[in-house]
């Protein structure tokens, strides 16, 4: 059993490490590993020479399974299943054109998030690296300090940072900001998450009257047009004071809530760092551009869903430790055996 | 009024004794850990075994023909002495759970 | 001689007193038991010189009677299994009782006219308190054992009750005004005086009996006391009244840690008792006091601690650090064990832990954790729940069947701080709970460390 | 009294604020301060309308006093006073050139480090955002977290990270390192600095022999050969483990030493990241290039002694507080008066 | 009448071991004290009562006197300040022992024939153990009033202390012996018994003052009960007795409090004494003990903190958060001084007291602390040094002359935590900490926090 | 030997009552905050004016001529008095101190 690794474009991440390859060897897969177009120094310390490095055409050719982090078009493939993040949701033609393909795609972010899951959850991992990085990102831009500083050439009050989503990545975000010495809120239209936050030591915004739905997975709802806006508000003046906005708020399956309105932008002192993990959805301001770094009044607002490719070594690792789980789950005696039966697996495949 | 004063006068000593006993008996109890209580009740029930020294006293005073009196004595000296061997070893016992055995 | 005798005697007592104290802490306890063993063996030795003018001594009797209850008793204790230790206890008290009973029997029989009224009196005294606390201790032995598990309550219980105490008080009015004693009085206050410690217990539930057994035991030391009197024996009089004594702060004391008046105990025929039982299941949670607590951790050579959700939501990351460094000057080894899903985000008690300052090498992760944890003494759960429920190995049917936990009943103790009976995450039961080696601490996670922890210093 | 502020090509900091401005026009002076080529957004933050800007010309024209953060070639200049950061150490033709167009440098760098003047300290204030920034770029440049991680999708140890020289700069290195969750070792050669790093939390890496002259106000001295080369060994032994390295050690009027060899960089893992705040008197490692981000055997090595440029609304708050602070012990009357009895002015005077 | 005298006698001793036992806990302690008024109240009573025999009574010297004690004690105690009661404390001790020291000498005068010596001997007890408690309380008086600020210590003071020993002990035994008193020997044993006294206080420090008035204070309960014995009195012997063990017992506990051993206390005279006094300079710097530090902070309404490097190299961020939040428990506001400079970096202490989660909103900046400290009752300096010393603005020729400092002085008491007499970065000594209001607490600053806070914890 | 056997026989109740006074003075004092010490030390201070009892007996018992016996006894009353009411009293300011003012 041949396993091949690509790259997808415009992505950093690669989808295997030297640990991963060993314990799928004792799986009984063989691994391979597109050629990079260049030698990056992670990389070296990730897969340790542990697997080949082969040209794209011959994993094609040759592989019977393929893993990869992202969709991207192929021709004439040998293998029967494809591992990656198709993000059905978002590509609703994504499952035509693997069955054009006579390929099954498994794809890693339809996983149930339940408990047994978990150790699968690609989205919880990368999401965790994204909320970590954008604040990162926003402390390096933000052109004051986070912590609060009396020194002798002046006093310097804490930076004011405001979460909007405290999911997987908003919660990483409170917890890495609050690190650096900010002072944090944030804000969430699903109830459980007030206690979330303060259990993290940042301020929960309340904004009344939320629609949250416990059957929906863990995943947020739409909200009434009310509620929108009152959230407008309450976001517009707490905004106006904060130094950093983090927002993550997403929706499956629909383009990103509008949360971040020119109003509250305008509130903003300017040198204000806006970091918008929502932007490959369309983001959750109104300016947003997905990857790209805009400048609004003063404002500087980051607009990148893939943060996790900022960090790649790490990403790669955990995003591999994910596949693999998955692999283990379908693996059995060397061949990739389907239990339908397992709401992991039924859910992952999308076609064929 | 006199017997009183009399009985007062002539045990003031002993009445003396005795609150100070019970005083003391109470100060000696006091914030044990609750692991420790029944430990504590059995260390003090054995010592409620001091019973037999009654029954030892009697043994002795007893005519050697008055077998009622040797039977009924040697009988409480041997139920308390079971009290106070059996008291005091499984006292131990429980107390030995305390220690703690190094690495 | 008699100088000397004194002297053993007085002795003896304070061996009494300044065991009982020791007894009291878990560093001389041990120590404690042995002086008051020796002062106990002083007593015997000063009963045995103690000059009694022209006597038969008859001391072959009395050798033989110690040997046969030394041979019964010693093998007993050595035996009986830890869980079954305070039935037996509940023995021992009761046969020290019966033999203050027949001590008062036999000076009774022995009633003459030259007898003084005070004397007959203790003898009374001796004889009613240890026939109480003989049948007494015996009725709680057999429920102890499980031998007996009934518990009824007699209509009009108050009344019989107070009947049954007039009637020992009036023979006994009686033996002393006359100033005699007859064979069918004698028997009649034997008779009641058993009765009575039978019907005293019955109405009491098994779960309560350990206060019981304290109160008898108090009883007992108080028909020493009268016993000593009798003779005018020190010793037994002073070393009965220090049982008696603080054998009743002890029974108050017991009952306190069980939140319930003494009165309530001995009235409890009404309420039911096993106050821990869970809602809906008939398993048990048992509950773990503060001082246990503390002392099951300070008395362990090694602790994992596995924080969950629950820490983070009562901030108590900085308490736990607190603890552990106590612990750790204690010479207990602290670890935690980090279950990669614990908290709300990956690596939520990773944050907690470092702003707290543990350090990292203290850190264990999943597989690392279930290694050490067969080694563990006591694993100290601070609210985590979903992470350490069994279910997740062992029942197909739960929703968090599959997941890896932490094998929490691998440690030989374990300890559950949570508020409440409210479930985690998941949102479903955890037989963890309701494990036989699990005992939990009710309360906010931070203010139930900051408890222990005082504990701690104040054994300390 | 006119005070000109001039920009200084190549770096971001405006030596004056809003709250400065004021502070000024109650001592008696006007601020006018050189107009931008283009706007930035936090100077607007900063200087909020409360002084004009002017051109270059004008400001050469009619300004009695000059300010700016570093030197740059004047023509014809009206004003006699020059205040800025001159580094005679570093350019020891400055005086000369000074000399030449008339006019007296007041060198905020030359003040000493007395308690009194720490709050003209530019160097201090500088050096502390500095050490903030060198972290906060080393981390979003690292391709893995700071923070220890336990997750369902693997456990990631904690960065570790090396401090050297803990100065100003260094010490703030190590607390926002601590912060974001790295382990850190730091080192130096003046003895007073163990304790100091321990009160960071630091782990203090010790080297025997170091020569630390207490007459050196406050300023390290250059070390013995032998102790360079056991303080090499030493280093490359805690380099092999160091994802990141931060170096500051400096030596006034030297270049810097050269602490980070070859071989040092051979034991690190591919993918560390080194910050150079040494960079601009020749960097502590033999690849460093000022102002580059250079990359050797899989080691990124950012070398940069303006990091306080990348923050700068904050620094610029800063260096106007200490300037100004400095300014108020020179002006008397509305007018510039040199007391020369003063230290920290006969320090601060280096022509004229 | 003999029958109700004894029973009051016997209740005045209980109420005595209840109320010394109610004074054990804060919350009992007033009552405590009040019942053991009664039982003075009562024994008075049954000594006004007690048969006698024919005796004179005269009644109206002891009304007289008793007025006139009352007189004098009532204004005395009412009148004392708060920090001069341990002095006044002192002088009433010794009032007590001089009283004993009386009876011994008029009951020693009386000796006849008949006069059995156990009688011969507990009078001289009470006359020599109430004439050392006398002197030596009087001296202690002395002592913390400060009239004396003197400690000698003769060669070979352990010789002379024993001679006068021995000395009092052979007079003692000739006047049993001889079963006659002559009044040289009664002046010379009443002379050597006032002599060491002082001799026996006079080495040791005024700050352990304390321990020693304590230890004079169990000696005059012995004299009490010698006198007790004298006129075979229950009351005065046991409750002397009571408070001979107890005052040792306690005496004991104050010197664990102190960290040294009672010798070490007693045999000071060695070890210099007043353990902060000022290097180089005749200025004095005054400790603070701990419960007094702690009383002090739990007794303000706002108490600031200015912490500084010593601060950071123990580490002691959170441990102040813990005090902190203990303090604002007790409704005590806290807030921190951040000077710009403190620590060794900017922000040093920013980042440590972020680290401990100490809320942004209690820091205040030099100016606003500033304006804060003069409406502040008290000021923690933790490990601050320059930053505090009042030189800077007052002293020219001062390094660190022209630096802006925190005016601790404004507040009302002042607090200082620190290891010794360690200088700060500058190197240069600090006025503040010899300044009147200013108490040093010496110590790593973490542990010193740290054993405020138990004693906080204690008191609440 | 004889002696000490007679000694300890007329006298062991007193023995035991002075034994166990002092075993319970002991046991008094036990874990005392240290706020408490002060005082307690002035409580159990006020105590040992019990002497004072003494004082009244010895007036009482003198001859009412003997102005020496009298003038030294009601001395000892008057030290004794002041002990006892300064003692208390003062003992009932500082307890005081635990009671806080509220703002
Ligand atoms: N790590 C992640 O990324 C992530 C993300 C999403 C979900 N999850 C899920 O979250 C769960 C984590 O498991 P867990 O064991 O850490 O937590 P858990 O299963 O949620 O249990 C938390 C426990 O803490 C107790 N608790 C709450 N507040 C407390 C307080 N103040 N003091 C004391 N106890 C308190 C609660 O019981 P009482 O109410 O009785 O006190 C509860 O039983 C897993 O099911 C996991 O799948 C994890
Ligand atoms: N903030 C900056 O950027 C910076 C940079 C460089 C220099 N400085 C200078 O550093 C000084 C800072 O002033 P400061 O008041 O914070 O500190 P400081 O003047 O250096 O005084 C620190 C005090 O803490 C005590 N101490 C040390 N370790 C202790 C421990 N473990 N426990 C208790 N006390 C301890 C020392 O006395 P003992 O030895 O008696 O305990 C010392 O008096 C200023 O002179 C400033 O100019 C500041
Ligand atoms: N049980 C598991 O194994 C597991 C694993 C991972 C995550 N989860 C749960 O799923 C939840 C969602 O995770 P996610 O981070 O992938 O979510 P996400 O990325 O889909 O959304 C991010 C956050 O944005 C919030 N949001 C959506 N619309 C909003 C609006 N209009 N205003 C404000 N906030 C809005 C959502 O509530 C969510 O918290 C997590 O918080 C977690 O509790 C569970
Ligand atoms: N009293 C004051 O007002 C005041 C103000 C600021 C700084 N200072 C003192 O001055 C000191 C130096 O400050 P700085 O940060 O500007 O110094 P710097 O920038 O000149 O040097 C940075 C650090 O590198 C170290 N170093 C030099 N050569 C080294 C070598 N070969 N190996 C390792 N380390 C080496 C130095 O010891 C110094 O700690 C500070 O630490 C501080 O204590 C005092």
């Amino acid at each position: 059993m041949k396993l091949g690794i690509l790259r997808t474009p415009a992505r950093t991440i690669l989808p295997i490490s030297q640990k991963v390859i060993k314990k799928l060897s004792d799986l009984g897969a063989e691994v391979v590993i597109e050629k990079p177009e260049s030698s990056v120094n992670w990389e070296e310390s990730l897969i340790q020479n542990s697997a080949p490095y082969v040209s794209r055409e011959e994993i094609l050719k040759t592989a019977d399974i393929l893993l990869s982090v992202g969709y991207s078009e192929l021709e004439s493939v040998n293998a029967r299943y494809w591992i990656s993040e198709f993000q059905p949701f978002n590509q609703p033609d994504i499952t035509g054109k693997l069955d054009a393909m006579g390929i099954t795609g498994l794809s890693l972010d339809m996983i149930p998030r339940i408990s047994r899951a978990q150790s699968m959850d690609v989205l919880s991992s990368m999401a965790s690296i994204a909320g970590y990085k954008a604040v990162l990102q926003a402390a390096d831009l933000l052109p004051r300090y986070f912590p609060m500083m009396i020194t002798a050439a002046g006093s310097i009050r804490p930076a004011r940072v405001l979460v909007i989503g405290a999911g997987v990545a908003g919660l990483q975000a409170i917890a890495t900001a609050r690190r650096l010495g900010g002072v944090v809120e944030a804000f969430d239209t699903r109830s459980a998450v007030k206690e979330e936050v303060e259990s993290l030591g940042g301020k929960f915004v309340e904004v009344e009257g939320a629609t949250d739905r416990s059957d929906s997975g863990g995943y947020a709802v739409e909200q009434s047009e009310d509620y929108k806006k009152r959230q407008q508000e309450k976001l517009a003046e707490r905004a106006s004071g904060a130094d950093v906005i983090i927002t993550t708020a997403q929706l499956r399956g629909k383009p990103a809530p509008k949360i971040i309105t020119e109003e509250v932008i305008s509130n903003m002192p300017p040198g204000a760092v806006i970091v918008d993990l929502a932007a490959s959805t369309g983001g959750n301001t109104i300016y947003t551009e997905n990857n790209k770094l805009v400048a609004i009044e003063g404002i500087s607002i980051i607009g990148d869903s893939y943060l996790a490719d900022s960090m790649p070594q790490t990403a790669s690792e955990l995003y591999a430790n994910n596949a693999f789980n998955f692999m283990e789950l379908i693996v059995k005696e060397k061949e990739i055996q389907l239990d339908l039966d397992d709401e992991i697996i039924s859910n992952a495949k999308i076609n064929g | 009024m006199e017997a009183f004063n009399l009985f007062v006068s002539n045990h003031i000593i002993e009445i003396y004794v005795l609150l100070l006993a019970i005083f003391l008996g109470f100060e000696l109890i006091s914030r044990v850990p609750t692991v420790l209580h029944t430990p504590l009740m059995s260390g003090t029930n054995a010592i409620s075994g001091v019973v037999t020294l009654g029954g030892v006293i009697l043994v002795r005073s007893a005519d050697s023909a008055d077998y009622l009196a040797l039977g009924l004595g040697s009988l409480s000296i041997v139920l308390g002495m079971i009290n106070v061997v059996g008291g005091y070893a499984v006292t131990d016992r429980m107390l030995k759970m305390f220690k703690k055995e190094k690495k | 001689m008699t100088g000397i005798v004194s002297i053993l005697y007085m002795v003896a007592v304070f061996c009494f007193a300044i065991g009982i104290r020791m007894l009291r802490q878990p560093k001389s306890a041990k120590q404690g038991n042995l002086i008051s063993l020796a002062g106990m063996l002083i007593g015997i030795v000063g009963a045995l010189i103690q000059p009694l003018g022209e006597v038969d001594n008859n001391y072959i009797w009395i050798a033989a009677a110690m040997l046969l209850g030394t041979m019964i008793g010693w093998p007993l204790a050595q035996k009986v299994k830890m869980t079954a230790m305070p039935q037996l206890v509940a023995m021992f008290n009761g046969l020290g009782g019966a033999s203050a009973t027949t001590l008062g029997i036999v000076e009774l029989m022995k009633v003459s006219a030259e007898t003084p009224g005070g004397s007959i009196a203790v003898s009374i005294l001796a004889l009613i308190i240890g026939g109480i606390s003989f049948t007494g201790s015996v009725l709680a032995y057999l429920k102890l054992e499980g031998t007996l598990r009934k518990q009824w309550v007699v209509p009009m219980h108050n009344f019989w009750n107070l009947l049954i105490l007039v009637g020992m008080v009036v023979i006994g009015a009686i033996m002393v005004v006359q100033g005699s004693v007859n064979i069918p009085l004698l028997l009649g206050l034997v008779v009641l005086a058993l009765f009575y410690g039978v019907f005293f217990v019955f109405p009491i539930g098994g779960a309560d009996m350990p206060v019981v057994i304290s109160l008898l035991n108090s009883l007992t030391g108080l028909s020493a006391a009268a016993a000593g009197a009798i003779y005018d024996n020190k010793t037994m009089l002073i070393g009965g009244i220090l049982v008696g004594a603080s054998g009743t702060i002890l029974t108050l004391l017991m009952c306190q840690a069980m939140n319930r008046s003494l009165w309530n105990v001995i009235l409890a025929g009404k309420f039911k008792a096993g106050s821990g039982a869970g809602g809906g299941t008939d398993q048990v949670m048992k509950e773990i006091t503060k001082p246990d607590a503390a002392i099951l951790l300070q008395y362990s050579k090694n602790v994992i601690v596995i924080p969950g959700y629950g820490l983070a939501v009562s901030q108590a990351q900085k308490t736990v650090k607190e603890l552990d460094d106590l612990l750790n000057s204690m010479d207990v080894e602290v670890k935690y064990a980090i279950h990669p899903v614990a908290g709300r985000m990956p690596g939520h008690m990773n944050v907690l832990l470092a702003e707290a300052d543990v350090p990292y090498e203290k850190l264990l992760d999943l597989d690392d954790a279930n290694a050490a944890l067969k080694d563990t003494d006591v694993v100290l759960i601070i609210g985590a729940n979903d992470v350490v429920n069994p279910s997740a190995n062992d029942d197909p049917s739960s929703p968090i069947y599959g997941m890896p936990i932490l094998n929490a009943t691998d440690a030989k103790h374990i300890i559950v701080m949570k508020r409440g009976r409210g479930t985690g995450y998941s949102g479903i039961e955890n037989p963890l709970f309701f494990h036989d080696k699990t005992q939990l601490y009710f309360g906010d996670a931070k203010a139930s460390l900051q408890e222990i922890t005082e504990e701690l210093k104040e054994n300390a």
